[in-house]
């Protein structure tokens, strides 16, 4: 599966690059890869006993490899993935006009296809991770795809952002597992049985990330928002396959995490708000395909009971569920399309007899809202009964009882919608005043693949047994138990009685409430957390720059040497006033003069105010420091000292002449005491850490090696000048080339300068001249 | 194999005295590319013979005894350091002159950029604290020049920023220098732990701490960083490219040196929280600013966050996760600024309210932009991913679950500020208004965009061959962790 | 070490911080003189004892090494302060003036109000 | 320049400068025995330069030199930076130092040190950098736009 995965994304490559290429051909291009598919993984995946697995060591150190393993779930899923996406994109071919947004959608298609097959075929939990959040991107671009609405750009967002932090929980999960368990394949981790606080963590953290991705509650309402992509794309990212992604996780992780009961509460209590509250919220849409994305929003509560659980029936019949939901839902998806296409709208209020205008249309996705609600001899009949067997079927433990409950009032409301939404599109209304009508007969293009998953839905509830036995395998290799099989006829029993109850209740709920009362709104959302969240990240984060930065360059100088400061109290008081009992007063009265000069100066310094007086000040600092060396047994030091202040003072000299005498005082920019207490800080601090330093010396110097080998192996008797040219010439060699270097930026300086004033002076020219002109 | 070592610094110096003598542009260019690469060749060479010897190189300049001379050492670290940098500096050049804006203009881009090339050659190899300073030194002044390189006037407000932040940084790293030569006689990195060590602990604290503040500015880490998103946005992008993919990780590699040689210790608190705040406050940056050069620029601090996860967490894993990320990052944040400068040459704004659509006129451009930007954010496939899968691998494996959280939800927070590129910049309608299709720059300028394409395959490849790569970097860890290896490779055991 | 150089250290650290503290460019540069030369007092006054010139054959000689580096310190600091005084010539001729300025980006991020990046209708009712 | 020009600075730079550049040179040599070498030797030259300064401006000073002030700096950083790597090339560590003692004819034996060459290239870079700030920074404004800039360099 791996190469058919790369295959997916060389061609996807194409396609995008190739932007001369016809949609059509393009199209072929991606059903050809899908058919290939499909195909290798019949081959390779039906009826065989050993899963046919493929693996790439990425990172070994890390424990990372990209494994698939073709068992029978994955097959199911592989062949979902790309029946359904050969079959939407040969839709596509005719929904979309020609034009690159055609080619940029197939590329795309192919790319999340890609990703998607990945995903369901993922042998250990980091593989499914990577191609989890390709997926995410994938989606994100594809919502995106028509980028000039702003609902379309911001839809994509939020799916990514709420897809791509759930991504993250999954990560820590996959990383959590990797530390505490020591692998994240998942047959070993079935079989590892694991346990602790840390696995627990992981457990949640990768529910949470099965939320996100397939619309849980309170992570929900990304979906709906993403309906603002082009039909195709819904139909197959957010029906059929990526909101399948959670529904995977759930499935292939509940053997392993499904005894937990944070595990099974989660999944109950989320699942079941999900289903009742998708139900609601499907019920008031006015718009075709939201109502439809709302109800898939319902179909995977559904959906999240049943594989989360991890009770064996229940799984099988959430495998059963998950076919048949996505073969239905995409089929009602592409009618639904196609009836915007034909008629510019999916307003359910503006319709009325448009089944007899468009019949064959109308039966199709009859049958499909059939299948939806439930009603027998469709598959969907034929899933939610066995789902309905397995809840009660099992041991009844609290959760099972509110799952049950959910269940059924989920279902009701499946019912209600499917027929609300027939009765909108397809009834004749009277009181619609000006009905949209079909201004040009959708292609065949359009029709033929709504009527191909109708055809599977009513074939897969008419052959329900045989249906049922194949998928038996499936489960089987999910949590390794025996499943008895779905049944056309399950004959009399509570399950059926309660099923029937369901499509009664639902069908008059649907048929009798009115549009007004269904409009009426109930707001529990987590979109209002999401955005808040998202506000808050917006306005705290600038908060947050604003303070610390404040553009000020003496606000950052004052951190730096406020932090200098801070760093050495934290040393000194480790070991107060270490070596002061060293110190000596002073080598002799000339240097305690010499300091002494230094100090004035350089209080003075700071007490003058004229720029001239300054220079020449600092200079006197210089010089009296040079003969502080001097004093100390240091002439090569005290010589260059006063040469390179001379030459300080000079350069100083010639850019000061130019400005004014005084410094002006502008605002300081904080309070003296401030100024004050930062620089007495690091004075003090740096001088003490000084002489705590100075005192603490253990070795001798390396100059004592210096100077044994000064005259004898470089032949010279100054040791000084020995060790710059030679036992550390490549310090000087460095120092010359700053030196150097720092000459060419002042020469830059100066003649970017000229060269601005230039220009400019020639721009005030030219501009008074073209003034003269036209005067 | 020692000779070589000496080529990385010794050959762009070279060059950079041939292009102050000759001043002709293309005399200039020839001899920049000459000197660099072969710098990098020399540099692949010594890379080679560590990753098949698994030792350490040593070069004693001047041919002295070791513990006399400034030694130059190429262990793992420095040498995947020098030939990631070697490549960079190598393609920049070639994107410079495709972009004709800043060596047509001064006679003294050639000489400060290969300077500069020398300055971080000599940081990664020098083995010796004090001529450590000096190859700073080396490279701020060359970045001193080449940040002021245009002399506007947004660029001399900035360079003076930058200028006056890194001079108080030079002065406390010398101050820092100094003190630890006053406390141990010497100033080779190879004799220093042990003496180090010996010294009293409030000495030790004083030495190691004013060490990470001189080379955490350089680094931009909280609470030091702030010049370096007020700064690097004025330069052109070829030499932001090479400021935000180098020079900011000399600073980490520094501070990975001193946490592992000079005062060793298996991780720090102080460090962890450092990281976390650095991520955190750098990416809000990100978020609130509305000017693609900005937002790109805060996300060097924010990176910059996670590397020093790495360090502060210090097991082996984490320091070769740390590495890994410095090599994924530096190509990923450089081709990031390279793509801005794309993007300005093709619509001459890089403000989000100015620029939209560009994804409609040029889907190519759009591509460069969306590798390294969800590679920054750390999606998968790409390196991105796998740098902070390392790093969060080896912060749960440390226990360090606090620190993990916020480097998972910084880079939450990078999706959500490229996707703000993304969405005002790539999509909408096309603006400023022009014919949907037409491809602007990348046609006329391929000398930009392919080198622009160039450093993207490469971050490719560091996803492609993260295997081998990781491999590579586990042993420059192991190398780390014992300062014994280094030493007993210096001064010889 | 002597009391009258730790004195001198103080004092050239301490003044040359609070010039560094300035809004006028020319003063921070004389704050990194002051700031170069309390470096070079330190690092001399720490790491050797006075005494004789380091010539070979003398006796009692200071240490060579300190006074190595600094005199590298010494000309780098040249450098610098070369450099920075051309900055802030440059400074000086954009506007007459050569205080340091605020960051012009900054200070529109933080006068801007917040925009609302979010402008979705919501989709739980509105027709796409 | 500052203040007027002036006869006597103008006499006194005639005869001092070749002085000072001499004592320079002497300076330069015999750095590896006594206090000095190349950088010492350079600023000296430097402060001649200084003084021609303030007797001539920079133009004089820009006059007395045949190359770009920038380009010395090049061939004493090539010097330099040559003189370091050329140790590489017989097999032996950068910097290494080697004593060359070639007989020239009518000389007789002469005996070279490396770092002698290392040393006039630090010599030639420093007269450089000091030659090239003053001209950068000493040009006088009025002048440089009433005559079109003297201190301007010249692009090849």
């Amino acid at each position: 599966m791996l190469v058919l995965v790369l295959l997916h994304a060389v061609v996807a490559a194409v396609v995008l690059s190739a932007t001369r290429l016809r949609g059509t051909v393009a199209a072929a291009l991606g059903i050809a890869v899908f058919a290939a598919t499909a195909v290798t993984a019949a081959l390779q995946g039906i009826g065989s006993d050993v899963p046919a697995t493929q693996s790439w060591d990425w990172v070994p150190d890390l424990g990372l490899q990209l494994t698939t393993r073709l068992d029978g779930f994955a097959v199911v899923m592989v062949l979902l993935v790309s029946v359904i996406g050969a079959i939407v994109l040969a839709y596509s071919a005719s929904y979309f006009e020609p034009g690159p947004t055609r080619v940029r959608f197939t590329g795309l298609f192919i790319a999340f296809a890609g990703a998607m097959t990945g995903l369901v075929a993922a042998a250990d939990l980091f593989t499914m991770f990577v191609f989890w959040e390709l997926t995410s991107v994938c989606s994100f671009l594809l919502i995106g795809l028509n980028d000039r609405s702003a609902s379309a750009r911001n839809a994509a967002l939020r799916a990514l952002l709420v897809t791509g932090a759930g991504g993250l929980c999954l990560l820590a999960a996959v990383i959590l597992l990797q530390v505490a368990v020591g692998t994240t394949d998942l047959a070993e981790l079935g079989s590892r049985s694991p346990a602790g606080a840390m696995v627990t963590t992981a457990a949640v953290l990768a529910l949470t990330g099965a939320f996100t991705k397939s619309a849980q509650f309170p992570f929900h309402f990304w979906l709906p928002g993403a309906m603002a992509a082009p039909t195709p794309v819904s139909a197959y990212l957010h029906s059929a396959t990526m909101v399948k992604a959670g529904i995977v996780l759930m499935a292939r992780l509940a053997p392993v995490f499904g005894d937990l009961a944070v595990w099974r509460w989660l999944v109950v209590v989320c699942g079941g708000t999900t289903m009742v509250l998708g139900g609601l919220r499907a019920m008031r849409q006015t718009d075709a395909k939201l109502l439809l994305a709302h109800s898939t929003v319902s179909q995977l509560g559904f959906l999240t009971i049943l594989v989360g659980l991890g009770i064996p029936g229940a799984t099988y019949a959430g495998v059963a569920h998950l076919v048949a939901h996505a073969v239905f839902k995409a089929g009602l998806f592409l009618g639904v399309g196609a009836i915007d296409h034909a008629t510019g709208t999916r307003d359910i209020r503006r319709f009325s007899g448009l089944g007899r205008e468009m019949p064959q249309l109308a039966v199709m996705m009859g049958l499909a809202a059939a299948s939806m609600a439930g009603v027998i001899p469709l598959l969907g009949f034929a899933t939610k009964e066995k789902a309905l067997v397995a809840l009660l079927d099992a041991d009844a433990g609290a959760a099972t009882v509110v799952a049950l409950v959910a269940v059924i009032g989920g279902s009701v409301l499946s019912t209600a919608y499917s027929m609300r939404l027939m009765r909108g599109l397809f009834a004749t209304d009277h009181r619609v005043i000006d009905p949209e009508h079909v201004h040009h007969a959708p292609g065949g293009w359009l029709v033929v693949p709504v009527g191909l998953f109708t055809v599977a839905s009513l074939l897969g509830g008419l052959l329900a047994d045989a249906v049922g036995g194949w998928l038996q395998a499936p489960a089987r290799s999910l949590d390794g138990v025996e499943h008895s099989s779905l049944h056309l006829w399950p004959g009399l029993n509570l399950a059926l009685g309660i099923s029937l109850a369901i499509v009664a209740v639902g069908a008059v709920i649907g048929w009798r409430v009115p549009d007004e009362v269904a409009a009426s709104p109930v707001r529990v959302s987590g979109e209002q957390i999401f955005q808040r969240l998202f506000d808050g990240l917006l306005t705290g984060s600038k908060r947050i720059t604003v303070v610390t930065q404040s553009g000020s360059l003496l606000a950052y100088l004052a951190v730096v040497m406020a932090i200098v400061a801070g760093v050495l109290v934290a040393a000194i008081v480790t070991d107060p006033l270490a070596g002061f009992d060293e110190l000596t007063w002073s080598d002799g009265w000339m240097q305690l003069v010499v300091a002494a000069f230094a100090v004035v100066f350089a209080a003075a310094v700071i007490a003058v105010r004229e720029r001239f007086v300054a220079a020449l000040l600092i200079g006197g600092v210089g010089f009296a420091c040079a003969v502080l060396f001097a004093l100390y047994g240091a002439p090569d030091l005290a010589l260059t000292q006063i040469l390179v202040e001379t030459l300080t003072i000079v350069v100083f000299l010639l850019v000061l002449r130019q400005m004014p005498r005084g410094f002006d005082a502008p605002p300081a920019w904080a309070p003296r005491v401030v100024r004050v207490v930062i620089s007495a800080g690091v004075g003090i601090t740096v001088a003490a850490f000084a002489v705590m330093v100075s005192a603490a010396r253990t070795a001798p110097s390396v100059g004592e090696t210096y100077a044994e080998l000064s005259l004898p192996e470089a032949g010279g008797k100054n040791i000084v000048n020995v060790i710059l040219v030679d036992f550390r010439g490549f310090d000087t060699l460095g120092e010359i080339t700053v030196l150097g270097t720092a000459a060419l930026g002042v020469t830059n300086l100066v003649r970017m300068a000229r060269r601005r004033r230039r220009t400019a002076s020639d721009a005030a020219t030219a501009a008074a001249v073209a003034e003269a002109e036209l005067s | 194999m020692n000779a070589l070592l000496g080529l990385p610094l010794a050959l762009p110096l070279l060059g950079a005295a041939l292009t102050i003598v000759f001043r002709s542009s293309s005399v200039q260019r020839a001899i920049s590319f000459v000197s660099l690469l072969g710098a990098l060749g020399a540099s692949i060479g010594v890379l080679v013979h560590l990753a098949i010897e698994d030792d350490i190189v040593v070069s004693r300049l001047g041919g002295w005894p070791a513990a006399v001379s400034i030694t130059l050492v190429g262990d793992r670290l420095s040498a995947l350091m020098l030939v990631i940098a070697g490549a960079l500096l190598v393609i920049v050049l070639a994107f410079a002159i495709g972009q004709r804006a800043a060596d047509e203009r001064s006679p003294f881009y050639h000489p400060a950029y290969l300077v500069l090339a020398a300055g971080i050659g000599q940081a990664f190899l020098s083995g010796d604290l004090f001529n450590l300073f000096v190859a700073f030194e080396l490279l701020l002044m060359a970045s001193y020049v080449l940040l002021t390189l245009e002399g506007t006037d947004a660029q001399v407000r900035s360079g003076t920023t930058y200028v006056v932040l890194n001079v108080v940084e030079s002065m406390v790293l010398l101050t820092a220098v100094g003190l630890v030569f006053a406390a141990t006689g010497t100033v080779s990195m190879a004799e220093l732990p042990e003496r180090l060590a010996e010294l009293p602990d409030g000495v030790q604290t004083g030495l190691h701490l004013l060490l990470l503040v001189a080379f955490g500015i350089k680094a931009a880490v909280f609470p030091l960083f702030f010049w370096l998103p007020d700064a690097y946005p004025t330069a052109p992008s070829s030499v932001t490219a090479v400021f935000a993919g180098l020079l900011t990780k000399v600073g980490i590699y520094c501070m990975i040196r001193v946490e592992t040689l000079l005062f060793p210790g298996q991780g720090s608190t102080l460090l962890l929280w450092i990281a976390g705040l650095t991520m955190l406050i750098g990416v809000f940056g990100a978020v609130s600013h509305v000017e693609m050069k900005r937002i790109l620029s805060f996300h060097i601090v924010s990176q910059i966050g996670y590397m020093v996860m790495g360090i502060g967490i210090g097991t082996e894993l984490a320091l070769a996760a740390t590495v890994f990320y410095l090599v994924h990052h530096i190509p990923v944040k450089a081709s990031l600024f390279l793509v801005q400068g794309l993007v300005e040459r093709e619509t001459g704004s890089t403000a989000l309210d100015d620029v939209g659509g560009l994804a409609r006129r040029s889907g190519p451009l759009a591509v460069l932009f969306l590798v390294p930007a969800l590679s920054l954010a750390g999606l998968p496939p790409f390196s991105g991913f796998l740098a902070k899968f390392g790093l969060a691998r080896a912060g749960f494996d440390a226990g360090q679950h606090v620190v993990v959280v916020a480097a998972l939800l910084a880079s939450l927070f990078t999706l959500v500020s490229m996707t703000k590129i993304w969405m005002a910049m790539f999509w909408g309608d096309p603006y400023p208004d022009v014919a949907e299709g037409r491809v602007g720059v990348l046609r006329h300028h391929p000398l930009m965009s392919s080198t622009t394409a160039l450093v993207i395959v490469g971050t490719v490849a560091v996803a492609l061959v993260a295997g081998p790569l990781f491999d590579y970097c586990t042993g420059a860890a192991a190398q780390l962790i014992d300062p014994g290896i280094y030493r007993a490779a210096v001064l010889g055991s | 070490m002597n009391a009258s150089l730790v004195v001198v250290i103080a004092v050239l650290f301490g003044t040359g911080t609070y010039l560094l503290l300035q809004r006028t460019l020319t003063r921070i540069v004389l704050g990194v003189g002051l700031l170069g030369n309390g470096v070079n007092v330190l690092i001399l006054a720490t790491s050797s004892r006075a005494g004789d010139v380091p010539l070979v054959g003398r006796d009692d000689t200071t240490d060579s090494v300190p006074q190595a580096l600094i005199l590298t310190a010494i000309v780098i600091g040249f450098a610098i302060t070369a450099f920075l005084l051309a900055l802030a010539w440059r400074n000086w001729t954009i506007d007459g003036d050569d205080a340091v300025e605020d960051d012009v980006e900054d200070r529109r991020v933080a006068k801007a109000r917040q925009r609302v990046v979010t402008d979705v209708p919501d989709h739980e009712d509105v027709t796409p | 320049m500052i203040g007027r020009r002036s006869t006597i600075l103008d006499q006194v730079d005639r005869m001092l400068f070749p002085l000072i550049v001499a004592v320079a040179i002497y300076v330069t040599f015999r750095g590896h025995n006594a206090p000095g070498g190349g950088f010492a030797g350079g600023l000296i030259t430097g402060a001649a330069f200084v003084l021609r300064f303030l007797s001539g401006g920079a133009l004089r000073v820009r006059r007395s030199v045949v190359t770009h002030p920038t380009t010395l700096i090049g061939i004493g950083l090539f010097v330099a930076v040559a003189t370091a790597v050329s140790p590489l090339f017989v097999g032996d560590a950068l910097l290494e130092s080697t004593i060359w003692i070639p007989d020239v004819p009518l000389v007789g034996e002469v005996k070279l040190v490396s770092s002698t060459f290392f040393d006039i290239g630090v010599y030639l870079l420093v007269v450089g950098v000091i030659l090239t700030v003053i001209v950068a920074l000493g040009a006088d404004p009025l002048h440089a736009e009433l005559m079109g800039d003297g201190s301007e360099e010249v692009e090849p």
